[in-house]
C-alpha cells in the first residue's frame, strides 16, 4: 500500500524538478519548485518525519519562494 | 569541458547507483529499534541496544524526560550542531546586511511596492489587509504553539520559528510592516542576537559540569520534573532546558529568517545611491 | 524492500540538479538546481532512517502496546539543520546573485566570464 | 579549566561575535577591542594546553552535553551517542597555527580596511570564519564537521563580495558560495553513506568499524573529493583565482588558512579511513600524489603567465598545495607496505609537507598582504602599470623579498627547510617526483623575480608615497619573523610539534 504512494509522489517530485529546471521564465520555475517542496512535505510526513515536513513546509516551500520573487523583481524575469 | 562533465556525471551516477544497491533496502533501518514499554525500574537500559538511534528511542525518554525523542537529539544529544546551525543563519543575516550596506542607507525609493514614508501604498485594500492581518494572528500563533511545545508533539524552535516567518512573509504582500522598515529592522535584529545570546548563555550555564549540560533535567522538580516512561501526555513544564533552548532557537529563527526576508523586500524597492550605472 | 522507489528518486533528483548546476546558464537557476540536489540529499537521509510500519519518534501519541518500533531520530535531526542551511546558503547566493546583476547587468555566466579587469 | 579548552576554542569567538552587533551600536573601538580579546584569548587557551599535550602525550577529548565530558562512552555503551571533540598533536599543530595566524591578520585588518559602520558586519564575519575554522580543528563528528565547513565557507564568501561597489567581487563570492555549496553537500552524501553502515558519526568510532567494502570506498571518496576542491587542488581549482585576487587581503589570506584547514581535514579523514586497510590507503596516496604534482605545475605554469599581481600569488597558493599533497602522499603510500620503506623515508616526506603547512600559511599570508599595500598603493593590480616602489616604501620591499625567496626555496628562510625535506624524501620514493618538484620550484622564483622586477625596480611613480599604518607595518613584520626564525631554527619547531604531530596521526 504504502508502496503505491511511494511511487506516485516520487513521480510527481521528479515531474516537478525537471519542470522547474525546464521553464525558462523563472517565476514559473520557482512555481514550480514551490509545488516540488509541497510534495516533498507530504512524503516527509508519510516517512514518519513530521518535524521535518513541518520544517521544510515552512522554509522550503514558503521562504524559499519568496526570498526567489524578490530576487527575480530585482533582477530580469527570462533566463537569456 | 562539457564532454569531461558528462564523464563526470556518469561516473557519479554509476557510484551511487553501486551504492544504493549495497545499502540496506528502504525500510529496514539499522538496529533493532524496539522500545520495550512497562519496564517498572526507570534507569538507563543498554540491553540490545547496538546502534546510537537505538539508544536515542530506548532511553531518550528517561534521560532528557521529553517526549520528542527529535528534539531531544536536536538540543541535547546534539545540541552542539544546533548551536552551529543557529550561527549559520546568523552569518547569513549579516552578510546580507554587508552586501546590500550601500541600499538600506539609501533614502530614495523607486519601486511602487514600497511607499514613501509616511504616504499609504497605493494598491492598499482594506480586504487584503485585513484579511492578512487575521491570517498573520493565527499563523504566528500556531507557530508559537510549535515552538512551546516542541518537547511534547512535533514542532521545536526550527519548525515553529519558520513558520512564523512564513507570516512574515504575508505582511511584506500586505504593505502592513513596509513604512516602518527602518524601525523593524532594528527590532528584528535585537531579538535575534538575544535569542542567540540565550542560546549559548544556557551552553555556559552548565560549564560546570560540561558545555551545553542538561543541567536542569537532573533536578526532580519544575523542568526536571519525571515523567512516565512509554506513552503520556506529557507536561509543558519538564524536560530540562529543552524547552528553554528551543523557545531561544524559535527566537533566533523566527527573527532572522524574517530579517533576510525583510531585508530583501527593503533592498528591491530603494535606489541604490552608490551604483555603478 | 520494494520502497528502493525512495532510492532510485534520490539518484533522479541528484542527476537532475548537477545536471542543471552544470549547464543551466543563469545565476538564479544554479541556485534552484542546487536547491533540488540539496532536496535529495534531504530525502536520501530520511529514507535511511525509514522503517517499515513504525511510528515517529514521538511518545505522545504512541498506542499503548508493549513493544512498539519507531523511525530513527537522528536523520530527522540532522535533516533539519540541513534544511535551514540550505535555505541560508540559498539566501546569500541569490544576494549575490542580485549585485552581480547590478554591476555587470546580466546574469548569464557566458557573459560574465572572461572580463579582466585591473580595478 | 583544561578539560573544556577544546569546547571553549569554538564557544568564545561564538559569543564574541553575537555581542560585537549590539556592542558596535555603541562604540567602534569597543568592538574592535571586543574581537581581539577572544582572539587573544584563544590563543592563550591553545598554547595552555600545548604543553600538556606535546609534553605528556595527553588527548583531550571532551563530550559536548556529557555528564562526564571526558568519557568517551557513557553507560557501558561500546559506542559514543553524543558530539565528540578532541584535540591531538596533530590538531593541535594546526590550532596553534590558525590562532596565532588569525590574531596576526586581524590586527592587519583594523587599520587596512577604512573605518565605517559596515565594518561592524566585517568584524562579525571575521569572527565566525575564526569559530568556524576553530570548530573543524577540534570536530571528531563527521556531521559537526559539516556543519562548521558551512560556517567556514559562508562567512568566507560573503567576505569575498566584501567591496560590492566595485564590479567583480559579488560574482568570485557567488563562485566562491557554488563551489562550496556542491562541496559540501557532497560531503553530507559520504557522511551519510557512512552512517547508513555504521549508525554513527564519530570519527573514532567508524575507524575502528570501517571494514572497507565498496561502499565504504565511495563513502571514503565522496567525503574526499569535496575537502580537495575546498583546498584547491587542481581539477577543481577553478574558484582560486578569482576569490584570492578580488578579496579584500586580509580576506585572501584568510581564505588561503581556511583552505589549509580543509586540508587538515583532507588528510584527518583519509589517514582516519585509509589507514586500516592497505588497499584503501594505497590507492589514496597515489591520488594525493597525483593532486600534488598537477596542482603543482599547472598552478606554476598559469601564475607565469599572469599579468594581474593577486590573480599571480593565488596560481601559486594552487601550486604550493601540491607540495604538502606530496609529502602526504607518499606517505600515505607506503604506511602500510610492510616494509622499511615507511620509516625509511616515507615518515620524513609527511613531517615534510606538515612543515610546508606552516611555511606555507606564514609567506602566502604575507604575500596577500603585501600585495594589498601594493594594490592600495599604485590603485591597480596590473603589474604593467607598477614601478619604482623600493624607492618610496624599503619596509614593504624587504619583507616582499623574504616572503618571495622563502616561497621559491632559498636557503636562509623557511621554504627552503620543508622543500628540502620533501625533495631529499620523494627522491627515495621516486626520482621523477622530486625532479618535477625542482623545476616547479625554479618556475616559481622566475615568477616572483617577475614581480620584483616591474613593481619594485624602475623609476619611482610620480605619486606621493603613502605610509603605511603602524599595526599593519607590524603585522607584516611579526610574520617576516616568523618567517626568519623557521628558517634558521627549523629542529625547534620540528622536535616539538611536527614530530608529534606526524606520529599522532599515524597511531591514533
Amino acid at each position: 500500500m504504502m508502496y503505491y504512494f511511494f511511487l506516485v509522489i516520487s513521480i510527481a517530485l521528479v515531474i516537478t524538478a525537471l519542470l522547474s529546471i525546464y521553464f525558462r521564465d523563472l517565476l514559473a520555475a520557482i512555481v514550480s519548485y514551490s509545488v516540488f517542496s509541497l510534495v516533498l512535505t507530504v512524503l516527509y510526513f508519510l516517512l514518519d518525519a513530521p518535524d521535518v515536513a513541518i520544517a521544510e513546509a515552512g522554509i522550503g516551500a514558503a521562504l524559499t519562494t519568496c526570498i526567489f520573487v524578490i530576487a527575480i523583481r530585482m533582477t530580469r524575469r527570462r533566463e537569456e | 569541458m562539457r564532454l569531461l562533465s558528462v564523464v563526470a556525471i556518469v561516473i557519479l551516477f554509476g557510484f551511487l547507483f553501486v551504492g544504493i544497491l549495497h545499502l540496506h533496502p528502504v525500510g529496514e533501518a539499522l538496529g533493532n529499534s524496539e522500545v520495550l514499554q512497562g519496564r517498572p525500574e526507570l534507569g538507563i537500559d543498554i540491553n540490545g541496544v547496538s546502534t546510537m538511534d537505538d539508544y536515542f528511542l530506548r532511553n531518550g525518554q528517561i534521560e532528557t524526560k521529553s517526549n520528542n525523542i527529535v528534539a531531544s537529539v536536536v538540543f541535547d544529544y546534539r545540541g552542539f550542531d544546533t548551536l552551529g546551525e543557529a550561527t549559520v543563519l546568523f552569518i547569513v543575516v549579516s552578510s546580507i546586511s554587508m552586501l546590500f550596506f550601500t541600499f538600506l542607507k539609501s533614502k530614495s525609493i523607486v519601486s511602487a511596492g514600497v511607499p514613501p514614508a509616511g504616504q499609504f501604498p497605493k494598491i492598499e485594500s482594506r480586504v487584503i489587509t485585513f484579511g492578512s492581518f487575521i491570517m498573520y494572528i493565527m499563523i504566528l500563533s500556531f507557530g508559537v504553539y510549535l515552538v512551546v511545545h516542541g518537547h511534547i508533539s512535533p514542532g521545536g524552535g526550527f519548525q515553529g520559528g519558520s513558520v512564523m516567518a512564513s507570516a512574515t512573509a504575508l505582511l511584506l504582500i500586505s504593505f502592513l510592516i513596509t513604512r516602518h522598515m527602518q524601525r523593524t529592522r532594528k527590532i528584528f535584529s535585537f531579538f535575534e542576537s538575544l535569542g542567540l545570546t540565550i542560546f549559548i548563555g544556557l551552553g555556559f550555564a552548565g560549564i560546570t559540569i560540561s558545555f551545553l549540560y542538561n543541567f536542569l533535567a537532573h533536578t526532580s522538580t519544575g523542568f526536571g520534573r519525571i515523567i512516565a516512561f512509554g506513552p503520556n501526555q506529557g507536561y509543558l513544564i519538564s524536560a530540562g532546558i529543552l524547552p528553554l533552548l528551543s523557545l531561544a532557537v524559535g527566537i533566533e529563527v523566527f527573527f532572522g529568517l524574517s530579517l533576510i526576508v525583510v531585508t530583501l523586500f527593503h533592498v528591491s524597492g530603494v535606489k541604490d545611491t552608490n551604483s555603478l550605472r | 524492500m520494494s520502497a528502493i522507489v525512495l532510492y532510485v528518486t534520490f539518484i533522479l533528483l541528484l542527476t537532475i540538479g548537477i545536471i542543471a548546476l552544470l549547464f543551466k546558464r543563469n545565476l538564479i537557476k544554479i541556485v534552484l538546481a542546487f536547491n533540488i540536489l540539496d532536496s535529495g540529499i534531504n530525502l536520501f537521509f530520511i529514507a535511511l532512517g525509514y522503517r517499515e510500519n513504525a511510528m515517529a519518534p514521538i511518545f505522545t501519541p504512541a498506542p499503548l502496546d508493549s513493544v512498539i518500533t519507531m523511525v530513527l531520530p537522528t536523520p530527522q535531526a540532522l535533516i533539519l539543520t540541513n534544511i535551514v542551511i540550505g535555505f541560508a546558503t540559498t539566501a546569500l547566493m541569490l544576494g549575490v546573485s542580485v549585485l552581480t546583476y547590478r554591476n555587470n547587468n546580466t546574469l548569464d555566466t557566458r557573459k560574465l566570464r572572461g572580463v579582466e579587469e585591473y580595478d | 579549566m583544561i578539560k573544556h579548552v577544546p569546547v571553549l576554542l569554538v564557544a568564545i569567538p561564538l559569543l564574541a561575535a553575537f555581542m560585537i552587533p549590539m556592542i558596535g551600536m555603541v562604540n567602534r573601538t569597543a568592538r574592535t577591542v571586543v574581537g581581539v580579546i577572544a582572539l587573544v584569548m584563544i590563543l592563550a587557551a591553545s598554547y595552555y594546553i600545548a604543553g600538556d599535550i606535546l609534553v605528556h602525550g595527553r588527548i583531550l577529548y571532551y563530550m559536548v552535553g556529557s555528564s562526564n565530558p571526558e568519557m568517551l562512552t557513557e553507560h557501558g555503551l561500546t559506542f559514543p551517542i553524543r558530539i565528540g571533540l578532541k584535540i591531538d598533536p596533530f590538531s593541535l599543530f594546526f590550532i596553534i597555527m590558525t590562532t596565532t595566524l588569525v590574531l596576526i591578520f586581524y590586527v592587519f585588518s583594523t587599520q587596512y580596511i577604512e573605518e565605517n559602520e559596515r565594518k561592524n558586519y566585517f568584524t562579525v564575519l571575521f569572527i565566525t570564519m575564526v569559530a568556524g575554522m576553530m570548530g573543524l580543528l577540534v570536530a571528531n563528528d563527521l556531521f559537526t564537521f559539516f556543519v562548521f565547513l558551512e560556517i567556514l565557507s559562508i562567512s568566507s564568501a560573503a567576505l569575498v563580495a566584501f567591496r560590492t561597489e566595485r564590479k567583480h567581487p559579488p560574482y568570485a563570492g557567488y563562485k566562491y558560495m557554488f563551489v562550496s555549496a556542491v562541496a559540501t553537500s557532497f560531503f553530507l552524501l559520504g557522511v551519510a553513506f557512512l552512517y547508513a553502515q555504521y549508525g554513527s558519526f564519530n570519527i573514532d568510532y567508524l575507524k575502528e568499524a570501517i571494514r572497507g567494502t565498496l561502499l565504504d570506498k565511495i563513502a571514503i571518496v565522496l567525503l574526499i573529493i569535496p575537502l580537495a576542491m575546498k583546498s584547491g587542488v587542481v581539477p577543481m581549482h577553478m574558484w582560486i583565482p578569482d576569490t584570492y585576487s578580488e578579496a579584500p587581503a586580509p580576506i585572501s589570506a584568510m581564505v588561503k588558512l581556511g583552505s589549509l584547514i580543509c586540508l587538515y581535514g583532507l588528510f584527518r579523514i583519509s589517514f582516519s579511513f585509509g589507514m586500516s586497510h592497505a588497499h584503501v590507503s594505497y590507492p589514496l596516496g597515489v591520488l594525493f600524489i597525483v593532486f600534488g604534482i598537477l596542482s603543482m605545475f599547472v598552478g606554476v605554469t598559469q601564475a607565469l603567465v599572469q599579468k594581474d599581481v593577486k590573480r599571480l600569488m593565488a596560481f601559486h597558493a594552487v601550486s604550493q598545495v601540491g607540495y604538502m599533497l606530496l609529502g602526504m602522499g607518499v606517505g600515505l603510500t607506503v604506511v602500510k607496505s610492510g616494509d622499511a620503506s615507511f620509516a625509511l623515508f616515507g615518515k620524513v616526506a609527511m613531517i615534510g609537507g606538515l612543515l610546508h603547512v606552516v611555511n606555507n600559511a606564514l609567506y602566502k599570508g604575507l604575500l596577500f598582504l603585501t600585495s594589498g599595500v601594493m594594490v592600495r598603493h599604485f590603485k591597480t593590480r596590473n603589474l604593467d602599470a607598477m614601478h619604482g616602489l623600493a624607492h618610496y616604501d624599503v619596509f614593504t620591499t624587504v619583507v616582499f623579498m623574504i616572503a618571495a625567496l622563502a616561497i621559491s626555496g632559498i636557503p636562509p628562510f623557511n621554504g627552503f627547510v620543508s622543500k628540502i625535506i620533501i625533495y631529499e624524501s620523494v627522491f627515495q620514493y621516486n626520482p621523477v617526483l622530486t625532479l618535477i618538484a625542482i623545476f616547479v620550484s625554479i618556475l616559481t622564483l622566475a615568477s616572483f623575480m617577475k614581480v620584483f622586477y616591474s613593481a619594485f625596480l624602475g623609476m619611482p611613480s610620480s605619486r606621493r608615497p603613502m605610509e603605511q599604518p603602524v599595526l599593519v607595518k607590524c603585522s607584516m613584520f611579526v610574520l617576516a619573523v616568523f618567517i626568519v626564525v623557521i628558517g634558521i631554527y627549523p629542529q625547534g619547531i620540528l622536535k616539538a610539534i611536527i614530530e608529534p604531530a606526524v606520529n599522532a596521526l599515524i597511531n591514533f
